[in-house]
């Protein structure tokens, strides 16, 4: 099971576990004239919690962006070489509709964002938008979303308030069962927790551990006791460069690089 | 924070000048005490106050006077109240017969007061006892003056000009002076009708380039130099004279595309006066939107447009709106763009009336509010005949402008609070 | 529906195809697209507005060129140099009456009747004085007139020459289009056709055949049937005939030979100056007969001799530059922009030489702003100052909207308000008797500068107040609480602290103010007097009670009157675009200062 | 708020108690059998010895793994430090007894049966019911018996000190060869090391519970 992808090993060019569902390979990514990643290569498999960790601007919350084709929205920034597949499908082809690929991987952001709309509408809004109106249809899967966020008790009675009532953690949460109605199988979270304190925090890590059943989920954080807490396997990225990617407990106990060795041991940056 | 604190914080002084005081009353460290320069901060305080109020009183005076002297000719004392002839006729000549033995007399006294007058002040110093004399005359010829007035308001015959026509005997000139007012009759429905049909068009097709512009400059365009010294060039537009336009569009629309003076030519000189403004208060409260709404909308799949569409318009449409109505106040209150462009001084066929093709309707110039304002307070002379159409039209401008521009500071300041995210 | 519905199916994703909608794009792009186009229309219009407004003006320069040099050319410049002699003298009388004036006020003060009045002032030597010194000029007179008459018909025989050339052009122009054969005819064209055809019946009326086969043309023409070759070479003679006709119309001038009728008579012109010269000569001596009894009046009269040495010796100068005066000299096209920009003139539709200078028009404006600037500036700023700093805070809610309440009401309304109330407020005030030891006191004309410039100052309060409020507010409040937390009041940290941090604000708030007020149309239409002259200096603040016009209030007065395409029009276009690049840099200069100052903050 | 690793932690605790359990066996078995001759459960406690290790083995792991990943604090942490140690002795207690049994298996089959039994049956009894209280305490969380089995321990102590007086007697000397002497002596001390593991341990639960060195 070590399946272990450092930049600089050969190892990057075995064939990948059939249960992979991402994976990039030899991926440099640049801003303009900076670049911002040096030849990723990585599985992330299906149905399992991964973790991004490293310090700010080492490029982790942009692989997590290039995930989605998030990146499309700042105009400098761009693939150099290399190939993201999902699912076996290259979603930098130019065949590829973004909007598609973005309701298959949803992505819940670091600052908690509902629309300024009513919890319903917050819901309800990735169906709308897909031209769903039934309004049946619509209320059955906006109270499985909250349940399936673990926010429907919290919110039952008051559907139709307005979302920025919420509390913040009760908000990430909202967002992140906006995010389940598109019905995505993969979510990208990026640092969902780095606003909330930490009782709301360890709700949304609760929740991560439940939905880790069901989807795939990518994780950025700064919190090294958070990836280490919610994931199954962690990344350790620095400068831009994938440094050591492995089983969690293999990372924060055992990690065979010195710079992952002092960076979760926290003698470094 | 008021005086109150300026003599709380008032500048402590050495210890031994407070020693000295002492004897008065009990002091400590920190009691009141008087200095100059609390007098000078005082002082200081009541001029800035004073200014202000000034600006405020003499502001105040201006719509006092337009309001008090308006409203006599928009309001009437008897039921319904207001003057419907005055707001919905057509303006006409005012035909007004005074008693002529009034007038011969009225004339007489006013030239004995004038020469008078002279003499009063040809008088040296010294003669003091004269002078009392011509005053005391004076003053009875006034009181003469007011009451022939009297009698002579009573007997009077003002006609406009359909009354007049449909005279069967005009009143003999051997009794009456006859005089003419142009302008000073009828109403000013047609003004009224102009202005509305100038400003909704015009904000119409600023509304829908300038939301459509902002859209592009927010959403779509890519930053860099060019968007920048866009920007620049809208922002410094806005500052561009009034009467700049009103020569552009008299240049461009009247002339050059031969549209002649017409409702079409004002609405584009209006609309393009307006743009900047709209472009650039529309661009700002869609920048105001917080950029998660557009990336939470994205990541769920959403396109471009139907993120816009959701979660970008919805948001700044409040201020997008509150802007546009400053803008409609600013469009509504401007004279010089459309005085060769779009306004007639006087036209008597309402602008739906006696039009052979439909699009007739859009080369046909209008009368507008601002521009018989203009008209009524240049080209005739005023007198107790001619107030009431000068102050009356002004008033019903002043009420329309300021309705627009109250709400939008009413708007503003509630989407203010409203949306604060 | 059950849970297991959010359970992600195993399929192979959808999003490998691209939803395509029309040529070859999607959706989000076309929309894209859209939104592109508008605003490229919409920005393209805002600069169209530059663009036009500069082609519009570009045309004046030559053609005020082509007119100057029309000037020189008939000599009508020659006879203003010799005008000069001519409002020299008319000065100098002037003067002298003002003398009579004098007099005879001092003789009233003295306490004499009106009869012994006229008989003092019309005594036998008063009389040759006074009416002789005006009788001296009356040969330069005559003798000049002649010459104007002379040079402007020069030059209206050129000016209608240049309109018949227009035409013969577009004669020329029609007969070749005619000529060829796939023309036709335009209703235009017909009804011009139709026009001619009965002007040459009328010609022909003997010759009957041709008289009927114009009137068969005509019927056909009206019914509407096209040309055929034969009626083709009738509208053909036709033109020929009238480009003809006009051809001779043209009498061809030779500004040589024709400059010689105005410039001829040089020595009959210097043998006037010098006897009009000896003759005031012999006036001034009996000037001397007259017994004033006033030291003051005896001064002047001296004063009024020393100014007649002046004008005779100026007289060889003025010979000078008549002697040197060349009607061939070029007027290169710099000295036609020259001429606006510095132009101390602006008359139009004169008979005898238009002329378009921008400096009374510019220093209008900016006596005006000036003066509503000086009134604005404290009134703008205090009311920011207080309410920001002292007010309390109800009296803030009520201010604050109010004031910008003003700012909505429309220029016309002001304006009205100047003309009907406040023009006659201010003439009133200046007839009182405690007033009248202002020395300008009491003042003719009730629209004047004062009027327009106090209303306009009412214009630009709104515009500092609210932008100077913002830049105060903007101070951040730990630079307030740092001053009070060392022991300041409250008012020395606003003066001391939050009004030198806010400056760049309201130095900006006072230029936007300053572009309001120099762009305002209607209110100095209405109220500033409309006289278009430079203000006088020369009367202290009296300046302020003159009436003006200003670059705002010209284009809108003549504007509507104007022929498209003429000098005037692009006169007006160019006073346009001076307004439109004072605008631009006065913007612009508001921008960087608060840039500047940020940068320097940080 | 449970946490859904806080699973793990009772399945620590469910392990700490099963080799606890295990141990106490071990040591019954070992202490019976050489009180009841059989060399039988001798025997068995004997091969029982390396269950116990490897599952000392086991919670040491589960320890540390919860330790670098779920980053505990206060009774959860004491709680893996007091599994950390205990564990240990418990392990401890089943190296004593797997000597005992050995030692036992030497003597009785040298011997034949234990002959001189002194106090051993008394001092095995309550010993194994030291082990068992303190296995109760903890899992009891219990505190007052676990300052009870801290003054217990001193009676084996005597005890033990008693068997070493006596067994060093001449008169001993005569009845028992040398080495069934030792090996009694060895025996005893063992046992004496059991109740000092089960002392330990009982220290460590009042650790646990009030957060006390």
């Amino acid at each position: 099971m070590n399946v272990n992808f450092q930049t600089d090993s050969k190892k990057s060019d075995t064939p990948s576990t059939p249960k992979a569902v991402i994976q990039a390979r030899d991926l440099d990514f640049s801003y303009g004239d900076s670049q911002a990643l040096f030849n990723i290569n990585m599985d992330i498999h299906k149905k399992e919690v991964t973790a991004f960790i490293g310090p700010s601007g080492c490029g982790k919350s942009t692989f997590l962006r290039c995930f989605n084709r998030m990146n499309d929205l700042i105009e400098i920034a761009k693939i150099k070489s290399g190939t993201i597949k999902i699912s076996d499908v290259d979603i930098y082809d130019k065949n590829v509709d973004v909007i598609e690929l973005r309701k298959h991987v949803g992505m819940v952001f670091q600052k908690s964002n509902p629309f300024p709309k009513s919890i319903y509408e917050n819901i309800a809004y990735g169906m709308r938008i897909q031209g769903i109106k039934n309004k049946k249809e619509l209320d059955e899967t906006v109270e499985t979303c909250l349940k399936g966020a673990a926010l429907w008790d919290e919110v039952k009675d008051r559907l139709n308030q307005s979302a920025l009532g919420l509390s913040g953690g009760q908000q990430q949460r909202l967002c992140i069962a906006r995010a389940l109605a598109v019905k995505p199988k993969i979510i990208l979270m990026d640092e969902p927790c780095s606003a909330l304190d930490p009782v709301a925090t360890a709700k949304v890590e609760e929740l991560i551990h439940k939905l880790k059943k069901q989807y795939t989920i990518v994780v950025v954080t700064h919190n090294m006791q958070q990836a280490a807490r919610v994931s199954d396997r962690t990344a350790f990225f620095y400068l831009g460069r994938l440094v050591e990617y492995g089983p969690t407990e293999q990372i924060f106990m055992n990690p065979e690089n010195p710079k992952t060795e002092a960076y979760v041991s926290g003698r470094f940056g | 924070m008021g005086r109150k604190e300026i003599q709380q914080n008032g500048k402590l002084e050495p210890f031994n000048l407070m020693q000295k005081n002492s004897h008065k009353e009990p002091t400590h460290l920190f009691s009141k005490r008087f200095s100059k320069k609390k007098v000078l901060e005082e002082s200081v305080t009541y001029l800035l106050r004073t200014l202000t109020y000034l600006v405020i009183v003499l502001a105040g005076y201006l719509f006092l006077d337009i309001a008090y002297k308006g409203s006599k000719a928009i309001f009437k004392t008897e039921a319904p109240f207001i003057n419907t002839q005055f707001l919905t006729e057509k303006p006409q000549t005012l035909h007004v017969f005074e008693p002529l033995e009034i007038d011969k007399k009225l004339s007489k006294i006013r030239s004995e007061v004038l020469s008078l007058n002279i003499k009063t002040k040809s008088l040296s110093s010294a003669n003091t006892e004269q002078a009392k004399e011509y005053s005391t005359t004076i003053k009875a010829h006034n009181n003469e003056i007011k009451r022939l007035d009297i009698l002579r308001k009573k007997d009077r015959l003002t006609f406009s000009d359909t009354e007049y026509r449909a005279l069967e005997f005009t009143p003999s000139l051997d009794e009456f002076k006859y005089n003419t007012y142009a302008y000073s009759g009828g109403g000013i429905g047609p003004a009224i009708i102009g202005t509305t049909l100038l400003v909704f068009g015009s904000i119409l097709i600023a509304l829908t380039m300038g939301v459509l512009c902002a859209i592009y400059l927010s959403e779509y365009s890519k930053p860099g130099r060019s968007l920048q010294a866009i920007r620049l060039s809208i922002l410094n537009l806005s500052g561009v004279p009034s009467i700049v336009f009103g020569l552009f569009g008299f240049g461009l629309f009247v002339l050059y595309l031969d549209w002649g003076v017409s409702l079409i030519a004002g609405w584009f000189t209006l609309a393009l006066m307006a743009l900047p403004v709209i472009i650039t208060a529309s661009e700002e409260s869609m920048r105001a939107i917080p950029k998660g709404f557009r990336e939470g909308s994205l990541a769920l799949g959403a396109s471009k447009w139907t993120c816009i569409r959701t979660n970008v318009l919805p948001y700044a449409l409040p201020g997008i709106l509150t802007s546009s109505i400053m803008g409609i106040a600013r469009v509504a209150g401007e004279t010089a763009p459309i005085m060769f462009t779009a306004a007639y001084a006087l036209r008597d066929r309402l602008p739906w009336e006696g039009l052979e093709n439909t699009t007739d309707f859009f080369f046909q110039g209008v009368m507008a509010l601002p521009y018989h304002i203009y008209v009524v307070s240049s080209k005739i002379p005023q007198n107790e005949y001619t107030q009431n159409m000068q102050y009356g039209t002004a008033l019903v401008f002043l009420l329309i402008v300021g309705s627009f521009a109250l709400s939008s500071i009413i708007l503003r300041a509630k989407v203010r609070k409203k949306y604060d995210w | 529906m059950k849970p297991e519905n959010l359970q992600p199916k195993d399929t192979i994703p959808k999003f490998s195809k691209r939803r395509v909608v029309l040529w070859g794009k999607d959706s989000d792009s076309i929309i894209k697209g859209f939104f592109g186009c508008t605003a490229t229309v919409a920005i393209v219009v805002l600069f169209l507005i530059t663009l036009f407004l500069i082609k519009e003006g570009a045309g004046f320069v030559g053609q005020y060129q082509k007119s100057l040099k029309l000037y020189r050319l008939s000599g009508l410049e020659y006879v203003e140099i010799l005008k000069e002699r001519r409002a020299d003298h008319t000065a100098l009388t002037q003067y002298l009456n003002g003398i009579k004036g004098e007099w005879i006020k001092s003789l009233k003060d003295e306490g004499l009747t009106q009869k012994d009045i006229s008989k003092t002032v019309m005594s036998k030597e008063a009389k040759a004085v006074f009416i002789g010194y005006l009788r001296t000029s009356s040969d330069l007179r005559r003798f000049i007139k002649e010459k104007m008459d002379t040079a402007i018909e020069i030059r209206d025989q050129e000016i209608t020459n240049i309109n018949l050339k227009e035409s013969l052009d577009n004669y020329a122009e029609k007969i070749s289009l005619v000529g060829n054969y796939s023309f036709k005819l335009s209703p235009e064209d017909r009804a011009e056709f139709i026009l001619k055809l009965k002007e040459d019946s009328q010609k022909h009326t003997f010759d009957k055949e041709k008289l009927s086969s114009n009137r068969q043309l005509i019927e056909s023409l009206q019914d509407g049937i096209p040309l055929n070759t034969q009626s083709r070479e009738i509208y053909l003679s036709l033109l020929k005939n009238e480009y003809l006709s006009t051809e001779k119309l043209i009498q061809p001038i030779d500004f040589a030979t024709s400059i010689l009728k105005v410039t001829n008579e040089k020595e009959r012109y210097f043998s006037i100056l010098e006897k009009t010269q000896s003759d005031m000569e012999a006036v001034l001596d009996k000037a001397d007969l007259i017994e004033f009894n006033n030291s003051d009046l005896d001064k002047r009269r001296e004063r009024f001799k020393e100014l007649n040495t002046i004008f005779f010796n100026k007289l060889s100068e003025h010979k000078l530059i008549i002697e040197n005066w060349d009607p061939n000299k070029l007027v290169p096209f710099w000295e036609s922009l020259g001429s606006f920009l510095t132009g101390k003139e602006w008359i139009t539709a004169s008979d005898q030489q238009d002329w378009y200078g921008l400096i009374p028009l510019l220093s209008g404006s900016l006596i005006i702003s000036c003066l509503a600037l000086f009134i604005a500036i404290p009134l703008g700023v205090g009311a920011a100052i207080y309410t920001n700093q002292i007010s309390t805070s109800l009296e803030k809610n009520l201010i604050k909207p109010y004031i910008e309440f003003i700012s909505a009401v429309p220029s016309v309304v002001i304006g009205f308000f100047g003309v009907v109330v406040l023009g006659e407020a201010i003439r009133l005030m200046s007839q009182l008797g405690f007033l009248s030891w202002v020395p300008f006191f009491p003042i003719q004309e009730r629209l004047n500068t004062f009027t327009a410039g106090s209303l306009l100052a009412l214009m630009a309060i709104p515009t500092i107040y609210t932008l100077a409020e913002d830049a105060i507010n903007n101070v951040p409040n730990h630079l307030k609480e740092a001053s009070l937390a060392m022991g300041a009041t409250p008012l020395q940290t606003t003066f001391k602290v939050i009004v030198p941090s806010a400056l760049s604000g309201i130095i900006s708030a006072i230029m936007l103010g300053f572009g309001r007020v120099i762009g305002e149309t209607m209110v100095v239409l209405l109220c500033a007097g409309n006289r278009i002259k430079i203000p006088e200096l020369s009367d202290g603040l009296g300046v302020f009670f003159q009436p003006v016009h200003t670059m705002t209030g010209i284009i809108a007065q003549e504007m509507g009157e104007v022929v498209n395409g003429s000098l005037h029009y692009r006169a007006l276009f160019m006073v346009g675009i001076v307004l439109f690049i004072a605008s631009l840099i006065i913007n612009l200069g508001a921008q960087w200062v608060v840039k500047k100052y940020n940068k320097m903050e940080s | 708020m449970k946490r859904y690793f806080h699973k793990e932690l009772s399945e620590l605790k469910n392990k700490l108690i099963l080799l606890g359990e295990k141990s106490h066996g071990i040591a019954t078995l070992a202490i019976d059998g050489l009180l009841e001759n059989d060399l039988e459960k001798v025997n068995q406690a004997y091969g029982m010895d390396d269950y116990v290790d490897d599952l000392e083995m086991d919670i040491a792991h589960s320890c540390i793994r919860y330790m670098s990943l779920r980053s505990p604090v206060s009774s959860d942490l004491r709680l893996l430090l007091v599994a950390l140690k205990a564990s240990k002795d418990f392990e401890r207690i089943g190296d004593e007894a797997h000597s005992i049994a050995q030692k036992s298996c030497k003597l009785l089959t040298t011997e034949g049966s234990l002959k001189n039994s002194l106090d051993l049956r008394e001092m095995g009894t309550l010993t194994c019911q030291l082990v068992k209280d303190s296995i109760t305490c903890f899992v009891e969380e219990d505190i007052d018996k676990a300052f009870l089995i801290l003054k217990k321990d001193r009676e084996i102590d005597t005890i033990n000190q008693k068997h070493f007086d006596t067994l060093s007697d001449e008169a001993m000397r005569t009845e028992m060869s040398d080495a069934s002497r030792f090996n009694t002596m060895l025996i005893s001390k063992s046992i004496e090391r059991i109740g000092d593991h089960a002392k330990n341990i009982a220290r460590e639960v009042i650790f646990l519970l009030n957060g006390d060195q």
